[in-house]
């Protein structure tokens, strides 16, 4: 194409450019491949999973909003040992970077995870721990909010494997920036800032003269989540060392230089690739045209060595 | 999900596509019905009965999905009930209007085997598939399909100008048969059942839960088409699922295992 | 005009009807006469005050968002004494309550304003404490995201007046439900969901082919906030026992129906007006004629008597 | 804001309303450069020059300010730049198309007293508001805009119509003079400052920081009009503020307290 870099190394994962499908909205990586080639993506986050399969939460699942939409899957996963038997060979003949993402109900199923994964090594490039799903009752938020139940669960994982370890935070909280330091101090590798906000649909209901409704309760995800992960994203950078995968309501290029300018190294995109399942494989283009434009030969160039990696870090 | 071959055996969906397709024309069918005639080569000519296409609608932030009505040569229709943000935008569009759409997406009704007799019912709007299916099978097919009231029938034309013999029924009386499809169904069951190898169905839930329920009790094979919210529309974001029956599969995708499914497997 | 009794008592303030203007979008209650008839409205809430004057922040202030816009006022405002001696009289004239909002520095500021509100007393039907202001580096969110420095707010305010108290929350908090609570305990009237959400408009700068940025930090209000306050207030209604005032991307009537009908009292609207500056004026008719479709013959019927105040309360 | 009433002492602008008003046409008078042509007669009659509407566009969360740029009868003209996502959809809209504006906003240029000579400066798109008071107060004023090039021209296609000595300068030199218009303002305020009782600037902020300090350093009155991203356009939500030199008065509101202010009032 134009032959400007676009390479990036985000805490150890080595990624041939910074786009990448989030979690949850690429399934495990072969789905779309007539609607969008995998190996043209810097990497692919794959559903959340956990030790056990997970049948998720009872229908209805998701809603349009504002910019948007809510869904409440709650996890649903085939559970680890279907993953590394059915999936993982699939995953394998794909030429694009594997980040896991995974919950767990307690810290020592982070552990635990952490453990077999590190085990299997190759094709998985890292690991991104998920403890900012608002859609569980058990292994979601309750592990991002509070700094030292989050340190210890990072330094567990840790313990486990030497693979890159990305921890996502949630953007409900009152101060994410605490959050990413004791991730940091834990041994995490990478912030990825965020997942979604809590939020709901409501759809009134009367029963003759009396009002109530139906409430879905789920995370915000999309184009209204965009001003609050930028937020995320540029406090974090104030403080924190670590480079830092800025994932919220991206749907275009320009989108995608609005999180590096601010201090991503790498973004993820979920919900737009809904709306356009080819966005995806059109963005590394897009941007390697862009900085071509600007005369760079690198995204490191535009960046900065030290955001992108590479020998000077 | 690793189900998904068994659940289909008769052909795998050939993979979809965007296209980048053209509106020739809209029709009004009926109040706050209209059938949208677009241009769209790839997808016309792959599409099977049952399965769907997913519209995006300007800025709204998910596509819409809407069964293929009708598919011939490089035209594509759909049939669609303006009810919401979306459809109301779609009565907007005048030819030469893009449609960027995605499909064919999921797996229809299984094409029906030699000799075959299937009836096909709808409900209202879920006439949609079933119509594509009579045009296609016209030989193997009758038809019961139901309306509130008369002027609604015009949602059916495509099955009419196919030749199935079709039953009408309205809520209201005004046209056809007064009451529900269901009335018609098991009077003929209840008449032969042995006459009818298998009932595909279309329409609102407690329509199918009904037919299905029929279906079961006189021992014929039923399809039923499924709606749901959709997101992906292709299997990845696990937003449209809905209960099964069974324990090994606690919910079925309606965009990837379905929209068609047999009418045994879903936990009503 | 239907006839319908829309009006609702929210923790002491008297209503005619539930529809109010949000803070800091309606100036003092005379600037938009001409657009829009305050006397139809429920209520406004006058632009933060605080005891001394303050400039507010430096421009940039705005900037447009998906679905909506970002805000770092800074509380600018007269300060209490230009208020009471040049805005009040014009408030007197209004034929629809007034509900003064307030910050402060430290918590005895907003002990002060309270105190002084109360000897004041009509025209001001009610004060509303803003402990949820994203824009300002004291006298903000510091206050509502400890329910123990909450409670100690709270309480002394509520000391100091009778007026109805009102407490101003933040989305952007690890658990809105446990601030809610600690208000209550301390005294409020009613809760008010929710303030701005932090958020960042971004806009990338490319110096040569170096990528940096212009950022504005801010409170994210419109359409984009409508399913985070929602999702608040539908969290607040399962625990919280005082009247919940609604905020957050209101811009129709069915939107009112959705805050009613998961547990408000009563709704403040902002963003949509600047929009459409004719819709408050509009919203109280629409209101009514939806209820009368459904047969109610007042709010009280289709909400509850609880809800809506009133002698079975 | 106590002060609004001192800084514009000639007159109180009416009350604003709101009008639902139609397009009449658009015409393109350069690159990017458009006429919108609207049938507006409550607020075209009671515009003054250097007032604003503002424009709801579709769905954006916030109204665009523009400056009138002729009133004339019912008709209502706005000259725009085609710039980002509400102007680029304005492109779009046919004769016909409804026009929903709330206007006129703000304080305009004081107007002239009898015998009062003005310069009108403006730069680029800035020549809108300078435009309407040139075509208002023709015998009063002479006019210095500039372009970055020869085919910008034409969006002083007004000015000129109304008869006003206008000297064109542009960056590029391909029409006029070559250069900025400090240039030539420079040069006339040189020669006789007495001759200008008062200068009239619109345009970018560094062209009117520089016509401001010209204007000083001379000894003559000027007025600006600024502009400032707009939430309300009413002057209740302080989004829009530029600092003064006026301690008692750290801020002011372009929308309600200008967009037309004293230069020396403005902190640049
Ligand atoms: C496989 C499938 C085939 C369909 N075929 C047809 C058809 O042939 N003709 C037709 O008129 N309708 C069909 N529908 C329903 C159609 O998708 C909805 O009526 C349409 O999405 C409504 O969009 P809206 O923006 O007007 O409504 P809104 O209520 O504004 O939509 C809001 C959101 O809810 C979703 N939604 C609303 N109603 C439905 C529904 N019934 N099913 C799924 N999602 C819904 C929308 O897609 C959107 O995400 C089909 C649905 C599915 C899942
Ligand atoms: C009092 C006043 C009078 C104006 N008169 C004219 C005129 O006669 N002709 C003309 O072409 N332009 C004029 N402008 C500028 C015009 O408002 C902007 O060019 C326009 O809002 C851009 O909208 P957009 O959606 O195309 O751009 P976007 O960049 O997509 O707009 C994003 C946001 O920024 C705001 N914005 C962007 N640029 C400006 C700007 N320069 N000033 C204020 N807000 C801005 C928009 O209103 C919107 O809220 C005037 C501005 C003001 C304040
Ligand atoms: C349908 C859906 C499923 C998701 N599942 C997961 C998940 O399993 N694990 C996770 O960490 N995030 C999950 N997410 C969050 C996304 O990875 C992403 O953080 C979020 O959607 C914001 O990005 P977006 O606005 O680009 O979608 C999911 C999001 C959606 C919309
Ligand atoms: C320009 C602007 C100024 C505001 N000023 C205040 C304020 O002074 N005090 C306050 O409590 N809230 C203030 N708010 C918040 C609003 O009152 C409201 O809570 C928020 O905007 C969400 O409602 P909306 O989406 O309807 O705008 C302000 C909001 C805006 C947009
Ligand atoms: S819509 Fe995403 S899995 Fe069906
Ligand atoms: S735009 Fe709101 S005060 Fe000027």
């Amino acid at each position: 194409m134009t032959g400007v870099d676009l390479s990036v190394d985000v805490g150890g994962v080595r990624l041939k450019n910074p786009v990448l499908a989030a979690s949850g909205t690429f399934g495990y990586g072969l789905e779309l491949a007539p609607l969008v080639d995998p190996a043209l993506l810097g990497g692919f986050v794959t559903k959340g999973l956990t030790l056990a399969a997970r049948a998720g939460n009872a229908p209805r699942r998701i809603a349009e909003a504002p910019g948007g939409m809510i869904n409440r899957i709650g996890l649903q996963n085939v559970g680890l040992e279907v993953f590394l038997q059915e999936k993982l060979p699939e995953l394998a003949r794909l030429d694009t970077a594997v980040i896991v993402n995974v919950s767990g109900d307690t810290a020592p199923d982070y552990a635990a995870l952490a453990g077999r994964l590190d085990a299997v090594g190759a094709p998985i490039a890292g690991i991104e721990l998920n403890v900012s799903c608002p859609n569980v009752a058990r292994g979601g938020r309750e592990f991002g909010t509070d700094p030292e139940v989050l340190f210890e669960l990072v330094a567990a994982a840790r313990s486990r494997t030497r693979l890159p370890l990305w921890v996502k935070l949630s953007p409900a909280v009152t101060d994410i920036v605490e959050l990413a330091a004791a991730a940091e101090s834990a041994g995490a590798d990478a912030i990825v800032a965020v997942n979604t906000a809590p939020a709901a649909f409501v759809e009134p209901v009367w029963e003759g003269s009396r009002l109530s409704a139906r409430i879905l309760r789920g995370g915000l995800s999309g184009q209204g989540l965009k001003p609050i992960a930028l937020r995320a994203v540029a406090d974090l950078r104030r403080t924190v060392r670590l480079p830092i995968v800025g994932v919220g309501g991206i749907g275009s290029v320009s989108d995608v230089f609005e999180f590096l300018a601010i201090g991503a190294s790498a973004v993820q995109i979920g919900t737009a690739s809904f709306a356009d399942p080819q966005l995806l494989g059109r963005l590394p283009g897009e941007l390697a045209a862009a900085l071509a434009e600007r005369g760079c030969a690198s995204l490191a160039e535009a960046l900065g060595r030290d955001r992108v990696g590479g020998r000077e870090r | 999900m690793s189900r998904r071959a068994p659940l289909h055996p008769p052909f795998e969906a050939e993979a979809p596509g965007m296209e980048h397709a053209v509106l020739l024309g809209q029709r009004a069918v009926g109040p706050d019905l209209a059938v949208a005639e677009i241009a769209a080569p790839r997808t016309a000519s792959r599409a099977q009965p049952g399965q769907f296409v997913h519209l995006r609608i300007e800025e709204l932030p998910l596509r819409r999905p809407f069964s293929v009505y009708h598919a011939a040569g490089e035209r594509l229709e759909i049939l669609y009930r303006v009810k919401g943000r979306g459809t109301t935008r779609m009565t907007r569009w005048v030819p030469g209007t893009d449609v960027d759409l995605v499909g064919p997406l999921g797996h229809g009704f299984a094409p029906p085997a030699p000799g075959e007799r299937v009836v096909l019912v709808g409900g209202g709007i879920g006439v949609a598939p079933l119509a594509f299916y009579g045009a296609r099978y016209p030989e193997h097919c009758a038809a019961i399909v139901g309306f509130g009231t008369a002027a609604e029938v015009g949602a059916s034309d495509r099955l009419l100008q196919a030749g199935v013999a079709t039953l009408v029924t309205t809520e209201d009386g005004s046209a056809g048969q007064a009451g529900l499809v269901t009335a018609p169904l098991a009077a003929q069951l209840a008449a032969d059942p042995a006459r009818i190898d298998r009932i595909l169905a279309c329409g609102p839930e407690p329509m199918l839960a009904a037919v299905a329920r029929l279906a079961e009790q006189h021992g014929v094979a039923c399809e039923v088409a499924l709606e749901r919210e959709m997101a992906c529309g292709t299997g990845v974001c696990l937003g449209c699922v809905v209960p099964t029956t069974d324990p090994g599969q606690p919910y079925l995708r309606v965009c990837a295992d379905g929209p068609v499914v047999p009418a045994g497997l879903v936990r009503w």
